[in-house]
């Protein structure tokens, strides 16, 4: 059974230093406030995995918390660069940053085999590709019935992984509609599992064959409203494009980053307050 | 007929290579700009897949992200982003992969990793994201991007999704499925894989485009089919389709959508 | 594009006697009207390939239409045996039958391989089973990262695949919910898809991540109301228990399955027939 | 108390084991019913997974098929049967496999499939269905049958699913992931594996039943365990819930389900 938990207190007790952690959400439902919250209590050396690192993991990138990247697509989507990930990859700042890189269709085969039980994934994929010559990890096997040769991919299975999700039941049931990316695999993959979502109701009211987490499955739900901007909640809010483009230039500089974490993440109690101050610099910009 | 930009031009030719009833895996950005003004003019019955998930979408403005939820709204269902690559695309029933490139090389091969060497980039590109199994795995690929010396390279730093790999029958012997890059639409010309080398030569050029920018633009010794075509221009309705979609997206965005 | 067809022509131009051909429906919506059909039009050397052969098999192993069978739970659930099916095996009547036989996580895996394009799947299963020493299509790979051997089984690629569905638009899209069994895989992994629905609508209403076919993945859609009974379709009718209890002295000797073949299915053009003379004998029986 | 059969006493000794919150594996008959008496007396909070998809069903009355409508409807959700398999039994998520079986030997290994040979059955049964793979990965496994000679057999024809293999750490070597089975209930007493061995021995003897009675019915040379308990009567709440759900079903089915 999934606890109800402050997000504070669950990335705490969930969440360790060295952790291989899976933030996860495909453009719809990323998990936001959560990477604010490893921030705030300066998480290190985390193994990051994430088909999209995206601002999420510029930020942890950027803030000091990671030492390794798994990812296959990273860039500001519609915008342009993750600064503080090329950053990292091309001047080692603030520390150097492993990077072990795959394809979308590689990732999501590896969650897929990771909530499977499986220690890998079969894929056609790669051939060609100059990827595994980088990769070490990208290997093949060959059919037992047809002698074909096909890539292996080895399972993602997370010690943490943190999803956000539209709602749950007071019993820690969660349902995600929308675009599900590979949020429900990654959790299943994982170890230990974290679901912030933006409401916690009385009765989920979901499709028969909806996108349902039992609370069984996870460890633990938060309530924080909010907690995917600037992405977007199917049903609450929509994708804050503006934000997307503000953060190239935030981020694209060493100092206005550190300055913006200082002020927005390290400088807040927690994502309401964040949220909060982030309306009011945005309302005094209007002015 | 009006005056239209080069741009534009790229974005309509690539539209008219999208039979009505195709099913196109769409990378965002160029390619989706070009599968959905298809929608919207010579193919509406075209089908359009998004990796993030929706199947058969039907967006009234672009996307800014692959996963934008306008996508999600007017698909005929949206599934998890792993079924998409395994039951739809690997499963064999994408007709057309739709990608853009950082670079591109003779044979097609497309370069979005790194610029210089692996371990000490130059510039970090932001990687493979669904390319390299959509060039694999879709049973054709058409390939769009802005033509110049930077993005046609006579070898490319990094293969992240192969094209016809070193031309000739290499594909096949490679196992690949699909049939791999069959056009190269650009703001220039036109491309396509000469028969037997597999070698992207010029087969029309863009109203007004001559053979010489052509050449400048490219970073390899670009040569031309025996019957070189000239694209028709972009008739009144493909252009009035494109400016009001891109209106739309202007307006519901604050900003156009479908350039980066 | 799918053809809104009769499932006679249906059945009649995607179906040719040795395809192999699957039949699938997880004790819900079973696509019983396509069995009748397929017996009507004599195909015959079939190798029918279903996770639980049911009664809907047990008509076409009778019947004469099949060489092989491929399964991995052959029983009448909640009564007892399939006895056309023990007679085919125990006594080779009316015609030997090789059998194939997996379990139900091996097909489900071999179903989502095929749907997935995969020659193979790969799964934790079969350990100290006798099952590998009688099946030579059960073999193993040996994982390249960690050394685990696990098996691997052959993906099921139907030449021809019929489900049962609640709902079609008239485009040929088709809408199914409830109990979703492998459906959904068994249709992407065939050649060619027969849909029969319980009706066509203007509009499938599908919440968001619903379980939908798109009409260009599949190459007939057939409006077959009833067409699962004896199971159900959920929404439209309940699993008719007494059917299958009924079913069991019918199919236990050779000429009472015989006299109620050449009676209610060879007897009827079609099944809306089927279900009319059906209807009667019930009503004749109450009296 | 009331009077009871050994039909009843066996279900309530096999319900008695599945602790509240333990998500259990369900077979159909004699295991579901079981498993839904536990979740109507002691463990309200039991969650029962069904192979055909339901996670979480809490069925009023016992279904007569693995996928029963009303599974669908009390369910928390409904997954394909890919998923079942793949991600919540092969993922790791299952406390309890809870089987049934045709035959089961002296190390709880289980044949579901052929008496006699295989090539020339004398009887050929069902087959595996979701078995071999609930039995490999639970984290535990009960079985549920009715004791007699033809059912506890010293040697299995055929081995459909493995329990404790040739006894000892067997089920180690082969690499399985579960515990094994942990209990055999039957109309006659209950089975547990001894330590070292894995050779199950009576643990506990249901009422009036004697050594004697087992041991007949017994197809191999059955042993005791050291402290042989008696297991304690069904209880009120017992006998009524149990009894109360039978007739809900017959009234639902016209058959009472879960015997077969």
């Amino acid at each position: 059974m999934a606890d109800l938990l402050s997000l504070s207190e669950a990335v705490q007790r969930f969440v360790h230093d060295g952790d291989t952690v899976a933030l996860e959400g495909f453009t719809h439902l990323i998990p936001t406030a959560a990477s604010h919250e490893l921030i705030r209590q300066n998480k290190r050396d985390l193994t990051l995995v994430r088909m999209t690192p995206d601002l999420v993991y510029d930020l942890l990138i950027g803030a000091g918390c990671a030492k390794k990247l798994i990812f296959s697509w990273g860039g500001n989507p519609g915008v342009g660069s993750l600064h503080r990930l090329r950053d990292a990859v091309e001047k080692g700042w603030p520390q150097p940053l492993e990077i072990e890189e795959h394809s979308h269709a590689d990732l999501a085969n590896a969650y897929v085999a990771g909530a499977s039980g499986l220690p890998f994934a079969v894929l056609r994929a790669y051939a060609g590709s100059d990827l595994p010559t980088v990769n070490p990890m990208l290997k093949s096997v060959t059919c037992p019935f047809t002698g074909e040769v096909l890539a292996a991919v080895p399972s993602v299975r997370p010690d943490v992984t943190v999803i956000h999700a539209q709602k749950a039941d007071r019993k820690g049931n969660v349902l995600l509609w929308g675009i599900l990316g590979v949020q429900k695999e990654a959790a299943l993959a994982a170890k230990r599992c974290i679901v912030t979502v933006e409401e916690v109701v009385d009765d989920l009211n979901a499709p028969m064959n909806a996108c349902v987490l039992p609370t069984w499955a996870i460890s633990a739900v938060c309530e924080v409203p909010g907690g995917a901007h600037p992405s977007y909640a199917h049903g609450y809010y929509e994708r804050d494009n503006r934000f997307y483009q503000a953060w190239d230039p935030i981020a694209r500089d060493r100092d206005s980053f550190n300055a913006w974490v200082d002020e927005y993440v390290r400088g807040t109690r927690d994502y309401a307050e964040f949220r909060h101050k982030l309306a009011h610099a945005n309302a005094g910009e209007a002015n | 007929m009006s005056a239209y930009s080069t741009s534009e031009m790229m974005t309509v030719a690539a539209a008219r290579r999208l039979k009505n009833g195709a099913v196109c895996f769409v990378g965002i950005g160029l390619p989706s700009k070009a599968a959905n003004l298809a929608r919207l003019t010579s193919s509406p019955d075209v089908v359009l897949i998004y990796e993030s998930g929706p199947i058969g979408a039907k967006p009234s403005v672009l996307p800014l992200s692959i996963g934008d939820g306008e996508l999600a709204e007017t698909a005929d269902t949206v599934v998890p982003t792993g079924e998409i690559f395994r039951y739809w695309l690997q499963g064999g029933r994408i007709d057309v992969g739709f990608l853009g490139a950082a670079q591109v090389d003779r044979f097609g091969n497309i370069n979005t990793t790194v610029i210089g060497d692996y371990h000490q980039p130059k510039v970090r590109l932001p990687g493979a994201g669904g390319a390299p199994e959509i060039a694999g795995s879709a049973k054709e690929v058409l390939i769009i991007l802005k033509q110049s010396h930077r993005t046609f390279v006579d070898k490319l730093a990094f293969i992240t999704s192969v094209g016809h790999g070193e031309g000739g029958d290499h594909r096949q012997r490679l196992g690949l499925p699909g049939a791999g890059p069959v056009a190269i639409i650009t703001d220039l010309c036109i491309m396509e894989p000469e028969a037997g080398s597999n070698e992207f030569v010029v087969t029309s050029l863009h109203p007004g485009v001559t053979r010489e920018q052509v050449i400048e633009n490219t970073g390899w010794a670009i040569r031309f089919a025996d019957q070189v075509a000239v694209t028709a221009e972009p008739n009144t309705t493909e252009l009035e389709a494109l400016r009001a979609l891109e209106a739309r997206t202007a307006a519901a965005h604050g900003q156009k959508g479908g350039d980066e």
